[in-house]
């Protein structure tokens, strides 16, 4: 029986993989780019470890679309604000140490409010001198909206494309507002010039190594958090509302509690991702809330494969190496490959990368029983409901 | 079945190690490895967006670089050695200006990068350029309020551009009531706040001011124009600054055009239209609105005459315009030459203090030379559109304006002066009330 | 009609109860009575508003007047699906719906009488007696050798028995079960019907089938649809001798 | 007086005026009109406007013509001769003519004439100028124009010209026009019973200048003295301005009306296509912004292929939009998407690819700079109901072009046999295929038609704004929201969704910004499918869980 509680780490090849490669590369790349002399061929440039640090924050994010999206059926094309708004808290509080240190020495006001004429600072953006304050609101902030926006669309059963729609709604208008200069956000320029993050400066390797850690840390964190809701009974009743939402209701779930729960869950995982990512990017701008980039991060689900957590893993990483290889080397055309890669990967890896490579295996060694757990039966957000007479 | 036994411990020891081992392999092998090469060219490295939004104002200037760059290398190039251009696409995403400004420095070890548009992009990149101590040749005209060791910035400030614009159409049109039509973003927040701040240092009034925001790539222009038509027939003399944004001018100036706004009536004056842009715009209705910038194609001198021959000669395409920013980024380029013969050297460090005072003519006739802030000598235009899309210089300022990074006009920005080559300054924003570099000192 | 030893006179009793769809009325005035232990067979043509009084009962739809009543106090109209199911009605789709992506032993998890919290089920681990109870059901929806398998593998009957069995494992008071028999072999069939019978007693079940042979098997009192409203109640023979019944549905 | 008479008078009136009016030296009267015009060439621009005033002085015949060409700009000179000559631009060359002999000089090369620039103060008064010749034109429409014209630029020397003319004057359109013109040039006389005269004859017209110039008699300079001195006259003028800003308002509201359905067919335009490719077929088709763009692109082509038509190119590009855009939309749709049925949110992916290939494509092709996509001259302007209320004739047109779009489409889907056949394969695709529908042609077709709508709309999109790889973008998102807000497969709740948001936006914007009302118009979608999650126009019962 593959179902016991006690086992949920076992049947979990993949992850176990995938961690391992992780936690190597977490302790590998710190090595590498700190020990190893630089004139030395195995000397890692801190521009790698920062892009690869990227991959990982972008990585996190996709494993928390792929907890909603792969489990419990909710596609949503607002993830990029929950990441947006991780970042803009974590860059809230990197604003407010930069102190005296912006251009006009005002130690009571970020730079891009002082030479708007701001008088004083607005109360949100108060607290956020402290880091643990920020911290909290790494989570908060994403939670909360995600529990009202998900409690107001679960509540009356806004489902599949309706679903989707409204939320890339929900992250353009946040875009929008965030553009605006009077939500006192930094507008289009967004949040920058951060000098230091709990007293290191950003500038030096060893703290751009420590977020690096971090990152890696986080992501094998959430990917064990991901794995253990999944592997519960309640991850058992989030694929039952993905496959028969209806079905799930008669037998006496509160279908829109369990999708709130994993919703919230989600966003703040996609907050955290946001957090990491803002001070090793070194900005934080509205451009992070544009659908566009909500739509991307589906992709990189989709190409990794949807509904194995890992498999959203590796295909960040692998579409984020694309497009930066893609945009280096074919800078003019690199779009054609990007479309070209979603277009192949939906049409002959319909459960992406990772569903080819099990596929490969099963057929090797076909032991009956052995379908991995979360395995698609049907592909799209709609639960497959009763058909009446 | 087993229920709760060793749920703590998920590898054997063994398959981890080998996992480990393996992971560990792969990781090394393709992650590292970054080898410098012997450089026996000098690197200049292209940050402008070939792709996404931005792509349709920065592609050009892409161009514009390249085609420097083999100019260059025809007259055998510099200090001996042939330049060869490094080429990214940031494709319009902020923060990958930052990651490419990264690369460029850190992997690709360019001698001096050409980039950015947008002052968002710019912004991402500072941090990268200051850090890794490289140098940014930023040609577009922007908000000011800046002076990085690590940037020139070859493009107008507020007061060489916006200011004189006013000025114009105050002294010579008679303008007593004005519209600030700006998308909403920074660039015109920033102009016009210092906008109002000197207009009412001027003596208008606060009910004569008219200030409107929209979203980037606004399209329905019915509401507002209406409202400038409205604000227009109050009995006074309007016009209308507008600090709109690339993609919502085309829908602007159409309806304008449409619902009888003319330039006689009311004016436009923009600081975001030129040349290029009018390429892509039915111009018949804009005929007479105004811009300012610190070239147009039209300017009579001859070395703008071989710059426009050079540029169709190297694009193929006769039909293709000249703007501001590529004359910025000319100048940009040549003083960057110039600095290198100077100092004998492609080192940072060596040639940023050549680059003070070294003079390049202007395309427009004048010259050019570098301030000790960072920013430059310019001629300001003020220019009518034509039919043919080109503009007819109205009026032009006496001689070149000295840019000035922090305006007089914001109460807070007015303290500040930038001098990097003063050596009781050195510094990008010193206070001139506490004698001090304010903020970090970079 | 049999006497219910339970305390509420009645499991279910609908009263006046319509529903309209753009004006076409699917209930129109529908009354029904629900015993406790009662086995029910309700049948009609098609629209003749059989699923939508399943849906009225299990909160899935409001009915535009009338009132349900469950075990006589509770008015299921103010509740939704969860609430109803939670109150202890069980419902069984024409189509088997199990969920494809579990095993036998999930489907049957899933649907085991216990508490639906949400954090309740994040931490819940499976007791010994849990174990046991899910082992009985297997057994009497004979999907013992089944267990572990993926319930997408299982054939058409086998969903349906083991949608039954997460009926039962349930413990509803009331089950209402859509066309069982549909696509089963006659002996599959005759299985079924047995299972209903065994099962009611304990608790009402209506039944919805067109199966007239799987009805005369089930022996009990047949109510007829027609129109959204009751045409007929009585047992097989009696509603089959009489008349409006022969002219809208049998006489066909 | 008959017209022939007046054509010869009132011109000549009109310059025996001005000689006498204006004061310019004498010495420079002595100057004959072709010194005058030898002077153009490489004068500043404020030696310009007296040269000009010189030239309308010599009463010269040629005068007119003259005025036109440099308003045009179609004057230039002769950079070695200093030749003043007129360049008509043919497709072999400039073609130049003398401006003093009329007589043609053939063929010059571009960079042997420059153009005598003008600024808008000179346009201005070259406009005034020619509006008093134009007083005495045989065209009822062009003295009406004339008259208009001179409103905006009132000037006590056109006052005897101005009467002159209107004693000839028989047309009552064109009557009331002068007068309101005259009334507008004596508000600035000195005499304060006069000025009354004047206001009160301004009584009843509805024009938006008559309430400028009335606002600039009540104006305070720094001092707080009112413009206009005299008590009886001010209070005339608040009262006529005040009977004037209660119509303006009024006709705010129709404008505001007006603004909110013209955004709402633009919004129906971009959404209609996808209500078909989503709504219908159940594609999230993200490329649904490309084919609009194609479609502008198709509309760019067309003008290039027929640069002597502009106004006719418009109407070819419909139809070759629709086929474009369509015909890209089958080659997806049987490529890529019928491989996905079934699967919507697959579709978003592959046609997220898809829409990402066609902008680098159209990049590549046409170079990422905007396309000028010329507006015809029968869409430029806008039809004035009065002074007050002017409504856009691209607006207009763009306005009947959705409606007639979503009719046509209605009648396809409801009466025809494709219809017919495209309702069953959407609706049960089995059903119709066993009853030997051909689906795989009926989706292509579909998806082609959706494709091809989305193409018409992006002909009637460039002319309101970019033609750019970009364009498509701008639209994607507002196409979903009035889907999704209509409610999903009904082509009147599109309509209506489009309608609705149109409005609500624009009576929003004044109010709030522009910026706000978008992000209240998102928020309000959002709130709304709460309460209806299918939208406005759902369809119910049972058979919509699917």
């Amino acid at each position: 029986m593959n179902t016991s509680q006690g086992h949920w780490w076992r049947s979990d090849k993949g992850g176990q993989w995938l961690i391992t490669v992780i936690a190597v590369v977490t302790v590998i790349v710190p090595v590498l780019n700190l020990v190893v002399p630089e004139d030395s061929v195995f000397h890692l440039s801190t521009y790698a470890v920062s892009l690869l640090g990227k991959y990982l924050c972008y990585a996190l994010l996709a494993l928390a679309v792929d907890l909603i999206w792969g489990y419990a059926g909710i596609l949503s094309l607002g993830h990029g604000a929950f990441f947006a708004l991780g970042g803009y808290a974590i860059g809230m509080y990197m604003m407010r140490q930069i102190g005296e240190r912006g251009v006009y020495g005002n130690a009571d006001l970020p730079d891009f409010m002082v030479f708007l004429n701001w008088g004083e600072l607005p109360w949100y953006w108060l607290g956020f001198d402290n880091f643990s304050f920020a911290l909290l609101m790494v989570l908060v902030a994403p939670a909360i909206l995600a529990f009202v926006f998900g409690w107001l669309a679960f509540r009356s059963r806004v489902t599949g494309v309706y679903f989707s729609i409204i939320s890339q709604a929900l992250t353009y208008a946040l875009m929008l507002a965030f553009f605006r200069n009077d939500m006192g956000f930094g507008g289009n320029n967004g949040l920058t010039d951060f000098k230091d993050l709990l007293g290191y400066s950003l500038q030096l390797d060893s703290t751009k190594n420590a977020l690096f850690v971090c990152s890696g840390l986080a992501l094998i964190g959430g990917y064990i958090l991901c794995r253990y809701v999944v592997s519960s009974k309640l991850g058992r009743v989030l694929v039952s509302i993905r496959d028969a939402e209806s079905r799930t209701r008669f037998v006496g779930y509160r279908v829109e509690h369990y999708k709130l729960f994993v919703f919230v869950l989600s966003a703040m995982l996609a907050g955290v991702a946001g957090a990491l990512y803002v001070p090793q990017v070194g900005i934080i701008n509205p451009g992070e809330f544009s659908p566009i980039n909500s739509i991307e991060i589906i992709i990189w689900v989709a190409v990794g494969g949807r509904g194995y957590l890992f498999g959203a893993v590796i295909g960040a990483v692998l579409v984020n190496y694309g497009k930066t290889y893609f945009t280096g080397a074919f800078p003019e055309i690199w779009l054609f490959f990007l479309g070209g890669l979603f277009v192949v990967s939906t049409l002959f890896l319909p459960k992406g990368v990772v569903g080819l490579v099990k596929r490969r295996s099963m057929k090797r060694a076909d032991e009956g029983g052995a379908k991995p757990e979360g395995q698609i039966e049907t592909d799209d957000g709609t639960s497959a409901e009763e058909v009446s007479p | 079945m087993k229920r709760d036994s060793d749920k703590l411990s998920p590898f054997t020891s063994r398959s981890w190690l080998k996992k480990a081992g393996l992971a560990a392999g792969v990781a090394a092998l393709t992650l590292s490895a970054s080898i410098a090469q012997a450089a026996d060219t000098i690197k200049v490295g292209v940050l402008h967006s070939l792709s996404g939004t931005m792509a349709i104002s920065e592609t050009t200037l892409k161009d514009t670089v390249l085609m420097l760059i083999e100019d260059q290398n025809k007259k055998g190039g510099l200090l001996g050695k042939q330049l060869e251009p490094v080429v990214v696409d940031p494709a319009s995403n902020w923060p990958l200006f930052a990651e490419k400004t990264k690369e460029l420095l850190g992997k690709e070890k360019v001698d001096v990068i050409f980039g950015c548009w947008t002052s968002v992009s710019r912004k991402s990149a500072l941090p990268v350029l200051e850090e890794m101590n490289g140098l940014l040749f930023y040609p577009v005209q922007y908000e000011g309020e800046e002076s990085s060791k690590n940037v020139f910035y070859t493009g107008a400030a507020p007061n060489q551009q916006a200011i004189p614009a006013v000025d114009y159409l105050m002294e010579e049109v008679g303008v007593k009531r004005w519209v600030l039509a700006g998308t909403d973003y920074v660039y015109p927040r920033t102009t016009n706040k210092i906008l109002e701040s000197y207009l009412k240092g001027k003596g208008v009034a606060a009910e004569d001011i008219m200030i409107s925001y929209t979203p980037f790539g606004h399209s329905d222009w019915q509401t507002i124009v209406s409202d400038v038509k409205k604000f227009g027939s109050a009995g006074k003399k309007t016009a209308v600054v507008s600090t709109i944004n690339g993609d919502a001018n085309v829908p602007f100036y159409k309806e304008l055009a449409n619902q009888g706004v003319s330039a006689e009536d009311i004016p436009v004056v923009a600081f975001s239209v030129g040349e290029e842009e009018l390429s892509g715009f039915d111009t018949k209705p804009l005929v007479g609105h105004l811009a300012a910038w610190n070239y147009f194609m039209s300017a009579d001198a001859d070395v703008n005459d071989d710059f426009i021959t050079q540029w169709h000669a190297f694009i193929k395409d006769e039909e293709r315009v000249t703007n501001d920013p590529m004359e910025a980024t000319y100048i940009g380029f040549k003083m960057w030459a110039k600095a290198v013969e100077k100092a004998g050297t492609t080192e940072v460090d060596k040639v940023r203090p050549a680059m003070y005072g070294i003079t390049v003519d202007n395309l427009t006739g004048g010259t050019a030379k570098m301030l000790p802030n960072h920013h430059l000598t310019k001629p300001v235009l003020i220019g009518e559109i034509q039919e043919d899309g080109q503009f007819e210089t109205v009026w032009q300022t006496e001689s070149e304006v000295p840019g000035d990074a922090w305006t007089d006009f914001l109460p807070e920005s007015a303290k500040l002066i930038s001098d990097w080559q003063d050596p009781k300054i050195m510094c990008g924003n010193y206070n001139t009330e506490t004698k001090t570099c304010s903020g970090q000192n970079y | 009609m049999s006497v219910g030893i339970h305390i509420p006179t009645n499991m279910l009793y609908l009263d006046n109860v319509t529903v309209s769809f753009d004006g076409f009325k699917a209930l129109n005035a529908l009354s029904l009575v629900v015993a406790p232990g009662e086995l029910r067979a309700i049948i009609g043509p098609n629209g003749a508003g059989k699923t939508t009084m399943m849906d009225v009962i299990t909160g899935k739809l409001r009915p535009d007047s009338g009132t349900v009543f469950f075990r006589d106090t509770v008015d299921l109209t103010q509740f939704d699906e969860a609430d109803v199911a939670n109150l202890g009605i069980g419902r069984k789709f024409q189509k088997p719906t199990v969920i494809e992506s579990l095993t036998v032993e999930q489907n049957l998890d899933l649907a085991m009488a216990g508490n639906r919290g949400v954090f309740k089920t994040l931490f819940f681990k499976q007791s010994a007696e849990q174990y046991e109870r899910i082992s009985e059901i297997v057994s009497l929806i004979g999907l013992k050798e089944k267990r572990g398998d993926i319930a997408g593998s299982l054939s058409h009957g086998q969903k349906q028995w083991l949608e039954i069995g997460m009926l039962i494992i349930q413990e509803p008071e009331l089950l209402l079960v859509d066309e069982p028999a549909a696509g089963m072999t006659d002996q599959e069939t005759e299985l079924t019907a047995q299972l209903l019978k065994d099962i009611s007693g304990e608790r009402s079940v209506v039944v919805v089938e067109h199966d007239m042979e799987f009805i005369k098997a089930l022996d009990c009192h047949v109510t007829v649809l027609h129109e959204g409203h009751q045409l007929a109640e009585g047992s097989l023979s009696h509603v089959q001798q009489d008349e409006r019944v022969i002219e809208v549905y049998l006489g066909r | 007086m008959n017209g022939s008479l007046r054509a010869f008078f009132v011109p000549f009136l009109a310059l025996l005026i001005f000689s006498s009016s204006l004061s310019v030296n004498s010495f420079a009267q002595e100057l004959g009109f072709s010194d005058h015009i030898a002077k153009l060439a490489k004068s500043k621009l404020s030696e310009k406007a007296v040269l000009i005033s010189l030239i309308a002085e010599t009463k010269d015949a040629r005068v007119p013509d003259l005025f036109q060409h440099l308003l045009n700009g179609d004057l230039y000179y002769v950079k070695k001769t200093g030749q003043i000559v007129v360049i008509e631009k043919t497709e072999s060359g400039y073609l130049a003519g003398d401006v003093l002999s009329q007589q043609s000089l053939g063929i010059v090369g571009k960079r042997s004439v420059k153009k005598i620039g003008v600024n808008n103060a000179l346009r201005r008064q070259l406009r005034s100028y020619i509006a008093t010749f134009n007083l005495s034109s045989d065209e009822a429409n062009t003295r009406l124009e004339a008259a208009k014209a001179l409103l905006k630029a009132p000037e006590a020397s056109f006052l005897p010209i101005l009467d002159a003319a209107l004693v000839a004057e028989a047309n009552a359109d064109v009557r009331s026009a002068m007068v309101i013109a005259r009334s507008a040039i004596l508000l600035a006389s000195d005499n304060a019973g006069q000025r009354l005269v004047a206001v009160n004859g301004l009584r009843g017209a509805t024009d938006k200048k008559v309430m400028t110039l009335l606002e600039q008699l009540l104006l305070e300079d720094e001092e707080g003295n009112v413009a206009e001195p005299n008590v009886r006259v001010r209070q005339a003028a608040e009262e006529v301005l005040g009977s004037l800003h209660t119509q303006a308002r009024i006709y705010k509201v129709m404008e505001d009306l007006f603004f909110g359905i013209s955004l709402g067919s633009v919004l129906l335009l971009a959404a209609i296509g996808l209500a078909i490719t989503f709504g219908v077929m159940g594609v999230i088709n993200m490329a649904h912004g490309e084919m609009i763009m194609l479609g502008a692109y198709t509309t760019y082509v067309v003008q290039l292929l027929m640069p002597n038509n502009i106004g006719l190119s418009l109407v070819v590009a419909v139809p070759a939009a629709f086929l474009v855009s369509g015909l890209f939309g089958v080659i997806i749709e049987r490529s890529v998407i019928r491989f996905l049925y079934g699967r919507p949110l697959e579709t978003l992916l592959a046609t997220f690819g898809i829409s990402l290939m066609l902008q680098q494509l159209v990049r590549s092709v046409f170079t990422p700079l905007n396309r000028s996509v010329i507006t015809p001259e029968w869409m430029s302007g806008s039809w004035e109901v009065n002074g007050m209320l002017s409504l856009t004739y691209n607006r207009l047109y763009i306005i009947f072009f959705a409606l007639a779009v979503l009719f046509l489409l209605i009648q396809l889907l409801k009466r025809t046999f494709f219809g017919l056949q495209m309702r069953a394969v959407t609706q049960n695709r089995a059903m119709a295929s066993s009853m030997g529908i051909r689906t795989g042609w009926v989706d292509a077709m579909t998806f082609g038609l959706g494709s091809g709508v989305a193409g018409i709309a992006g002909v009637a999109l460039s002319q309101l704004t970019n033609v750019g790889p970009n364009m498509g973008q701008a639209y994607i998102i507002d196409s979903f929201m009035v889907v999704v807000f209509g409610g999903v497969g009904n082509l009147l709740g599109t309509f209506v969704g489009a309608m609705s948001l149109g409005i609500v936006n624009k009576f929003a914007e004044p109010m709030v910004g522009a910026v706000l009302a978008k992000i209240l118009i998102l928020v309000f979608v959002i709130l709304f499918i709460q309460r209806r999650p299918r939208g406005l126009f759902a369809l119910k019962g049972r058979f919509v869980e699917d």
